[in-house]
């Protein structure tokens, strides 16, 4: 009998050119004719954890820092942390295989809930332009930042990795697994006039262990005010 | 024609064709034109027939402000063609005739306005009430301007953009594009928006001296160059603003080029300040006959020829009020043309620099002068002129009347952003008293017309609007305060409506052939408001949206009712401004839709798919919608179901325990480990919203599920509901990352005891336990021995992405016995005959818990849980006049009820929820909600179904479920 | 109008991003004593205030965080506090 | 043919200091109470107040149709008997309503939702109405210009046909209804604002106006989305309504095209054919209070989305004009019509959410008899207030309450 597989709710129309086996995901390292961007890859087979506690502050998640201000995110060695609000942030294990999920009731593995694709190159943010109202080239905020709204009408979370020249840069968004079809013909076809097409992981690696470590953002003056502001979450 | 091929102003390109199809012949245009000035540049006049009267109409503006010249092209009706670029190939044709333009056998209806007083179909062709419909009919037939095919399919892209701006500046002329550059010099991002295909606005096709050195098109043409140098600024051209909503919400939509890869598209701009640089359009002069083809605006007069290379008469006449009239006939004199008279309505407050430009030139010149009548069918052949006063009048031959009362502010943006205007009798302007937060104005709009002056003001107000998004300006906006202070300010406005005349035929509104004799009858009448004089006589209403009698209607009813001293009050501008596409409005329109992740294996085998609510789902695997073979295996075999859009949820934290309790209707706490707990949740009426079961994990840890139809709410409404307690919990929505296969049937154990790594001996994994394991060794699994469709039957639960091979992998073990595929609607017979009820099929929103018979799963005594619903169960415990959900069969077995029938005495008693033919029992079986006193046992129900032509169908109340009572075959 | 909510986690946001969440009424009664009319009271009924009034929202399309702002029906502006200006 | 150009609800009456009964709000429910009171109870010393103009509010701002396919028994009449009005008001009021019943298609995109409209249409043929059910191909022949393509986000599976349904010209039946009673005597004053009403010993005794005082036995608050908050504000009376804005608009005039007012649940849209010619659309609500009246950007991009969909060649066609008027919801889609409780002589008529229009002159009517005799007619029984606190809601729409008002 065949070998059990898991499989990733996205399936491109394109030739896989490299695939690698891991944890039984197949994982598309490179397609054939990716062209010069913007690409999207898709990152579904990527380990993320929830981790929510009433006091975040005493977390230290594979020994990093959580950033302590709702938007904020960190990527620091190969995984991104993303603060959701005062209760809850999204660790994901972007560049590197996660560990075992930590025994400390406050995670959940939720690798399988959402979709998650990565978004960059040239015109990737114009490309979003057309998705969503968010804001998601705010000079006010420094990258990588988080954005928690509607992409494509859907409810997603959505990190600017890279803001780069005009609306170049790049981006990460996760919305429910069952939407994973949607999203994507949406995207190609947002993508279609730039040239958009899918990459394998590969081309994703080399963009994002260019980002990582360098400082996140803590500065969202706006969100701050509010947080200290209101009573009620 | 021949066209104005040198002129430096010209936004054509000559040298390029472009053709259009009209009346079976080709046109030729040139790159630039717009449909309609192509259609004039080869001697059309007449382009369209109008609403009512079917009065010829022609060329009157060139920015689409009436229907005079919509047309159908390439069949798309109501294409204001004036200001539609023409493409290659296209097919235009006129509309709302019978003939064509030129020649329409409707044209009598000219004569009887006399039996089309306003208001007249109020009062006429109900008597008799026969007459109606086929009045009515006739109604139908005459209204309308175009035509589409019910058939008819837009092609082309259509497209939407969010985009993102500091300062958003409607309007492209000098003003705008001077506010742009200022509010970029913070950095701040820009956005630029205009209406026409180009930069420069009224500057654009002027030849006068804007200082010594350039002309005014010279300037735009310098600004326009420096705005899109300027990388912080984006400039969106051709580009119409539709909306404005509060908190500086714009929106707008672009008309593709023909380099675009789109041909339209909707912009939604979220802006933190705005600038209103929309300038003005022309106010119309009413008299009569004053929509004749050959009569036309100052600016689409001059246009015609700067713009497009089209000399718009030969002999022309001018009955104007403002200054860019006199400038208009002595260019186009320059041009070419030969004018008669130049008329102004103005006793004095000329420029003398025109005046004694039109005395160079010898063009006779009329002060306090007015056109009062045109005169000639098709077209203008003369035009009676008088003075204001009418005591003296004289005719004139011509070919053309270009005629304007005076200017008006385009205010659309700014009265959609709430601001509130006022009659300025200075200007003569609707002008903003107050303007909304983060908005300003600037150029011509405010009534300013010396070219550095309107630079000045939109410089101001674009360093304003840089100081809304923080920056500090004052310094720079003092220094442009005291340089417009010193330029000359807004000039005066003329005030003149409408010539002396009854107004039988002067039209205040083109697009529903409204006349001055209208309002008048209007406001005689009693309808003594703008607003309520739109509503009666529709002026106003049509494709112009408002554009010809937006001034002018105030206007007049505060001059008819000058004798109350009432103040002319605008009429409500409503968006879109400019009339949009639905298509343009739809932009990309993606459907999204969740789907599992069995979805293409379901589809492979057969499966029928339907959307219910967020998801698609299976709900047949054959042609065969009584699903006979799908159930019949499920009770002799074994079924496989995809129930993946299950919600599923953990809850976890110190206080998980205490909202489960608020939620759930249940006794949360007596939820024991390995066991699965059947509860449900109710809203504060008592009625059920949701049913699932429960798991406890570990210690204030618990995986619990809901219905499909719950699961996007789930997390929002536990948190609703314990918003005020401050409880320590969290949620965690697993609905996607879980999928569920139900393996039902007394095969079940067998096939599942092939691959599962377990034992699943009753003894070991009985009926309503809860076990963790693993398939084939390497498939993690939660499995639930629950009874939904009544047989043995396993729930499992999986990582989303393993799920196609577990199915494989269960299909695979079950063939040898006989497993195949079921759906949604075999699940939904097949749990009937078990009498399980499904939410929102045999409830809805007035039946609660004890209605349907759910009563034992309510704890009543955890009255600090606050319990949602507990409150209302209690209060209506004793209350006899409710529903009750009741089990029946058919008298004949052979025959179901359809869904949703009634149940009847002399009046109606309930309704079947559900019924289906039996193949189980072969019996027709179904359950019902009744009126709780028809709900004894042994009761007969009289059934009224859909065209049952007065024969009822009979039933009878009988014990459930009709399957299995017992409960062995579940537990077996 | 575009109504635009302040969400805490994620800062002003279109108001279609969120779910209403009715009009403050305080904290659930207990159940001892309730009738009725107060029950239904507490459930059912509303001020349908012309003016500044103290609501819940939730922001179902982002964080899904519940939470109260103060907001004039009048206007459909949020406004920062109850006494404010109309 | 025409004659003099009179005014049509007379000259402006004089505010007078004491009416036998004060109807505040001149939409239309407060005018056809009006009339009806002094046509046939022959109480024509009436005050009708309103704050703006005649039909400036919900009798201005409505989908202008008609029908009487509702779901429970204890409305399909009331609807039915408003249905079986308009022509014979025409002829009563000498003023063309413009009825063109031109039948109602309530599109349904499921199995499970045509099961649900067959209880509706047995509800209705039980009534003697008109109402059945349709499979796609039968919609696609009587309206061609819906798309029953699968591919689309609900895929169209039938209707219920509605054929005595239609549109009415909404303005012309506030014309109408002003004049009617105008003529009977009843005072119509515009530009007139009540701002208190009192009460003694449990009795209404007077009603305060920017305008002077006015003594009178009998008050009826028909003010539409604007009378839970006045009743809440004059009485201390908390009612279950949320004040919602619902918009509509319309695209430019079209030759004849679509012959029936098209529906569907599932887009939150209906369209029909006005008969200027216009696609007139619209439906759902905007899901919090507000008294604005404003339109939203959201909404018409919504609105083109879903006609994109089941009306496919209306992307060829433009949007001309959107407005919003207020839409009083109650938690189980049906109105409030309750007298004398918990103070004599008060009446209220509201919470009709968006089914205000259909049903305004057979309310009116009926109101107009329990007005005139104190005592509530079977008819408008159903409706009292109380129903709410005995957990029985009406069951007019069939979806779960939730705490808010958009479920």
């Amino acid at each position: 009998m065949k070998e059990i597989q898991r499989q990733s709710p996205v399936q491109f129309k394109a030739d896989a050119q490299k695939i690698a086996m891991r944890d039984n995901w197949p994982v598309v390292l490179e397609y054939s004719n990716e062209g010069r961007g913007p690409f999207v890859v898709d990152l579904t087979h990527k380990a993320k954890w929830d981790l929510q506690d009433k006091n975040l502050a005493t977390h230290k998640p594979l020994g990093l820092d959580i950033p302590t201000l709702p938007g904020a995110c960190a990527f620091q060695k190969s995984v991104l942390i993303n603060r959701l609000n005062r209760t809850q942030c999204a660790i994901w294990h972007l560049l590197a295989d996660a560990p075992a999920l930590p025994g400390e009731p406050g995670y959940t593995d939720v690798t399988e809930s959402t979709v998650l694709l990565a978004l960059f190159g040239p015109n990737a943010l114009a490309i979003a332009e057309k998705l969503t109202a968010l804001d998601l080239m705010d000079p006010q905020k420094q990258t990588p930042f988080l954005l928690q709204g509607p992409f494509s009408h859907l409810p997603c979370q959505v990190v600017t990795l890279e803001r780069g020249h005009g609306f170049d840069g790049g981006l990460l968004l996760t919305c429910s697994r069952g939407y994973a079809r949607s999203m994507v013909h949406a995207i190609l076809d947002a993508g279609a006039e730039f040239g958009l097409r899918p990459a394998g992981e590969q081309r994703f690696s080399a963009w994002a262990s260019g980002l990582s470590g360098k400082p996140g953002s803590a500065q969202a003056p706006s969100v701050m005010h509010l947080v200290t502001t209101r009573e009620n979450l | 024609m021949n066209r104005l091929t040198k002129l430096p102003t010209l936004r054509i390109d000559p040298s390029e064709n472009r053709s259009l199809q009209y009346k079976g012949q080709t046109y030729q245009g040139v790159a630039g034109d717009t449909v309609a000035t192509a259609l004039y540049a080869n001697g059309v006049r007449v382009f369209a027939r109008s609403l009512k009267y079917h009065r010829p109409r022609g060329l009157y503006s060139l920015d689409g402000e009436c229907s005079n010249t919509c047309m159908q092209v390439d069949d798309i009706p109501n294409v204001r063609t004036e200001n539609t670029l023409l493409k290659n190939g296209m097919q235009v044709k006129d509309q709302n005739v019978k003939g064509s333009a030129e020649f329409d056998w409707m044209g009598f209806m000219d004569k009887l306005d006399c039996l089309m007083p306003a208001g007249f179909y109020y009062r006429t062709m109900h008597k008799p009430a026969s007459l109606w419909p086929i009045a009515m009919k006739q109604v139908r037939n005459a209204a309308g301007l175009g035509k589409i095919a019910p058939d008819f399919r837009m092609k082309g892209d259509y497209t939407e953009i969010y985009p993102r701006a500091a300062v958003c500046v409607i309007g492209g002329g000098a003003a705008g594009m001077t506010a742009a550059l200022a509010a970029a010099e913070s950095g701040l991002r820009v956005v630029l928006l205009d209406a026409r295909p180009w930069l420069g606005g009224c500057f654009d096709y002027r030849v006068s001296a804007y200082d010594q050195e350039k002309a005014l098109y010279q300037r735009a043409r310098e600004l326009a160059k420096a705005v899109e140098a300027t990388p912080n600024i984006r400039v969106f051209k051709h580009t119409a603003v539709v909306g404005v909503y509060n908190n500086n919400l714009i929106t707008a939509f672009q008309v593709g080029g023909e380099s675009d890869s789109f041909n339209e598209r909707y912009l939604e701009i979220r802006a933190t300040s705005v600038v209103v640089a929309t300038g003005c359009i022309e106010r119309p002069l009413l008299f009569e006959n004053n929509e004749r083809p050959g009569i036309m605006q100052v600016g689409c007069a001059h246009r015609l020829a700067r713009t497009y290379g089209l000399l718009p008469g030969n002999q022309a006449v001018f009955s104007i009020g403002h200054d860019l009239g006199l400038e208009a006939a002595a260019d186009l004199f320059d041009l070419g043309l030969q004018i008669a008279c130049v008329a102004d309505i103005r006793a004095d407050g000329q420029d003398p620099q025109l005046l004694l430009a039109l005395t160079k030139r010898n063009i006779p010149f009329l002060r306090g002068w007015v056109a009062c009548e045109a005169h000639g069918s098709r077209q203008v052949e003369k035009v009676t002129l008088s003075t204001i006063d009418g005591s003296a009048k004289r005719q004139f031959g011509c070919d053309l009347l270009v005629a304007s009362a005076g200017l008006t502010p385009i205010t659309g943006p700014l009265t959609l952003a709430q601001a509130k205007l006022k009659y300025d009798m200075h200007t003569g302007y609707f002008l903003p008293v107050d303007l909304p937060a983060k908005t300003h104005i600037a150029g011509r709009l405010t009534g300013l017309q010396h070219a550095l002056a309107i630079e000045a003001s939109g410089r101001l107000a674009g360093l304003n609007a840089a100081a809304d998004c923080g920056f500090d300006t004052a310094k720079s906006a003092a220094e442009a305060g005291q340089q417009l202070n010193a330029l000359p300010g807004p000039e005066r406005g003329t005030r003149l409506v409408s010539a002396p005349v009854k107004g039988r035929k002067s039209f205040i509104c083109f697009d529903e052939d409204t006349t001055l004799k209208n309002i008048k009858q209007a406001i005689e009448m009693g309808f003594d408001v703008p607003e309520l004089i739109k509503r009666f006589t529709s002026a106003g209403t049509g494709p112009g949206q408002g554009g010809i009698p937006g001034h002018n209607l105030p206007l007049l009813v505060s001059e008819y009712q000058a004798r109350t001293g009432a103040k002319p009050i605008p009429t409500t501008v409503r968006p879109p401004l400019v009339p949009t596409f639905i298509a343009t409005y739809a932009g990309a329109n993606h459907d999204m839709c969740k789907r599992t992740p069995l979805h293409d294996l379901q589809k492979k085998a057969g499966g029928v798919f339907r959307r219910m609510g967020v998801w698609r789902r299976a709900r047949y695997f054959s042609e065969d919608f009584s699903c006979r073979e799908e159930i019949l295996n499920v009770r002799n075999n074994v079924g496989l179901l995809d129930a993946s859009t299950l919600g599923k949820f953990r809850i976890h934290g110190p206080d998980a325990l205490k909202a489960l309790q608020r939620v759930y209707v249940s006794n949360m706490a007596k939820v024991a480990e390995g066991r699965v707990k059947y509860s449900a949740m109710c809203n504060d009426d008592g009625c059920v919203i949701d049913d699932g079961v429960v798991v406890k994990l570990a210690e204030n840890d618990y995986y619990f599920t809901t219905s499909t139809g719950r699961a996007g709410e789930t997390v929002e409404w536990i948190r609703f509901h314990t918003r005020y307690d401050g409880w320590d919990f969290h949620l965690v929505n697993l609905t996607d990352a879980m999928g569920v296969i139900n393996i039902s049937g007394p095969n079940a154990c067998k096939v599942l005891a092939k691959v599962a790594d377990t034992d699943l001996a009753n003894e070991a994994f009985p009926f309503s336990s809860y076990r963790e394991f693993t398939i084939r060794k390497k498939i993690p699994v939660r499995a639930m021995r629950l009874g939904f469709v009544g047989e043995l039957s396993y729930e499992l639960h999986a990582d989303a992405s393993y799920m196609p091979a577990l199915w494989q992998i269960i299909e695979e073990a079950g063939q040898e016995f006989g497993i195949r595929n079921f759906g949604v609607e075999a699940q939904n017979v097949l749990r009937l005959e078990k009498c399980h009820i499904i939410l929102g099929q045999e409830s809805e929103q007035r039946t609660n818990l004890l209605d349907l018979g759910l009563g034992f799963l309510w704890h009543r005594n955890k009255p600090d849980a606050k319990t949602v619903g507990a409150v209302a169960l209690r209060q209506t415990e004793k209350d006899p006049g409710r529903f009750r959900l009741v089990g029946f069969k058919m008298e004949d077995p052979q025959r179901p009820p359809r869904d949703g029938s009634i149940i009847v005495d002399q009046r109606i008693r309930g309704y079947v929820c559900t019924a289906r033919k039996s193949f189980t029992l072969n019996e027709s079986v179904g359950l019902a909600l009744v009126d709780a006193e028809l709900a004894a046992l042994g009761t007969r129900l009289e059934i009224f179904e859909d065209e049952c032509n007065g024969k009822r169908l009979d039933a009878r109340i009988v014990p459930m479920p009709f399957y299995d009572p017992q409960g062995e075959r579940m537990k077996m | 109008m575009a109504l635009t909510i302040s969400c805490p986690n994620c800062g002003k946001r279109n108001g279609y991003e969120f779910r209403y969440g009715g009009e403050d009424k305080g904290p659930r009664p207990a159940e001892e004593g309730l009738t009725p009319q107060s029950w239904c009271d507490y459930v059912h009924m509303n001020n349908c205030v012309a003016g500044i009034q103290k609501e819940w929202w939730c922001h179902k399309n982002g964080c899904g965080a519940w939470f109260t702002i103060f907001r004039n029906t009048l206007t459909n502006l949020e406004v920062e506090e109850p006494e404010a200006k109309l | 043919m025409f004659g003099r150009f009179k005014p049509l609800w007379g000259k402006k009456p004089q505010l007078k200091s004491s009416y036998d009964a004060v109807i505040i709000g001149g939409g239309l429910h407060g005018l056809a109470t009006a009339y009806f009171l002094a046509k046939e109870h022959g109480m024509n010393n009436i005050a009708i107040l309103e704050k703006r103009y005649i039909g400036f509010g919900g009798a201005g701002r409505n989908t202008a149709i008609v029908r009487a396919n509702q779901r429970t028994q204890e409305n399909v009449p009331l609807y039915k008997e408003a249905l079986d009005l308009w022509p014979i008001l025409t002829k009563e009021l000498d003023y063309n309503l413009m009825f063109n019943n031109c039948g109602n298609l309530n599109l349904m995109h499921s199995e499970a939702a045509m099961n649900t409209a067959r209880m509706n249409v047995c509800t209705a043929q039980f009534h003697g109405i008109k109402s059945h059910l349709l499979d796609a191909k039968q919609l696609k022949e009587l309206e061609p210009a819906i798309n029953i393509s699968p591919d689309i986000t609900y895929p169209i599976h039938g209707a219920m046909f509605h054929p005595p349904g239609g549109v009415v010209r909404h303005d012309a039946v506030v014309w109408g209804l002003a004049k009617g009673a105008a003529r009977y005597g009843v005072h119509i004053h515009q530009q007139t604002e009540a701002t208190a009403i009192h009460t003694k010993n449990g009795k209404i005794t007077g009603v305060d106006t920017n305008r002077g005082r006015i003594h009178t036995p009998r008050v009826l608050v028909s003010a539409g989305g604007y009378s839970a908050g006045m009743i809440n504000k004059m009485l201390g009376i908390r009612l279950p309504i949320s004040v919602l804005t619902i918009q509509a608009m319309v695209t430019q005039p079209l030759k004849p095209v679509l012959n029936h007012v098209v529906s569907s649940g599932m887009y939150h849209a209906y369209a029909n054919q006005t008969l200027k010619g216009e696609i007139a659309t619209g439906a759902h609500m905007d899901p919090w209070p507000n008294y604005t009246t404003l339109t939203t950007a959201h909404y018409i991009k919504h609105q083109a989305e879903a006609l994109s969909d089941f009306l496919p060649f209306l992307r060829g066609v433009k949007f001309m004009r959107t407005w919003a008027g207020l839409a009083d919801m109650t938690p189980d889609m049906a109105p409030i019509i309750d007298g004398n409780d918990p103070i004599d002589g008060f009446y209220m008529n509201c919470g009709w959410g968006y089914f205000g229009f259909k049903s305004c002159t057979a309310t009116g009517r009926y109101l107009a008899k329990f007005m005139a005799g104190g005592q509530c007619p079977d008819m408008l029984k159903p409706f009292t207030l109380r129903r709410y606190e005995k957990h029985r809601l009406m069951g007019e729409t069939a979806a779960l309450v939730s705490y808010s008002a958009d479920n």
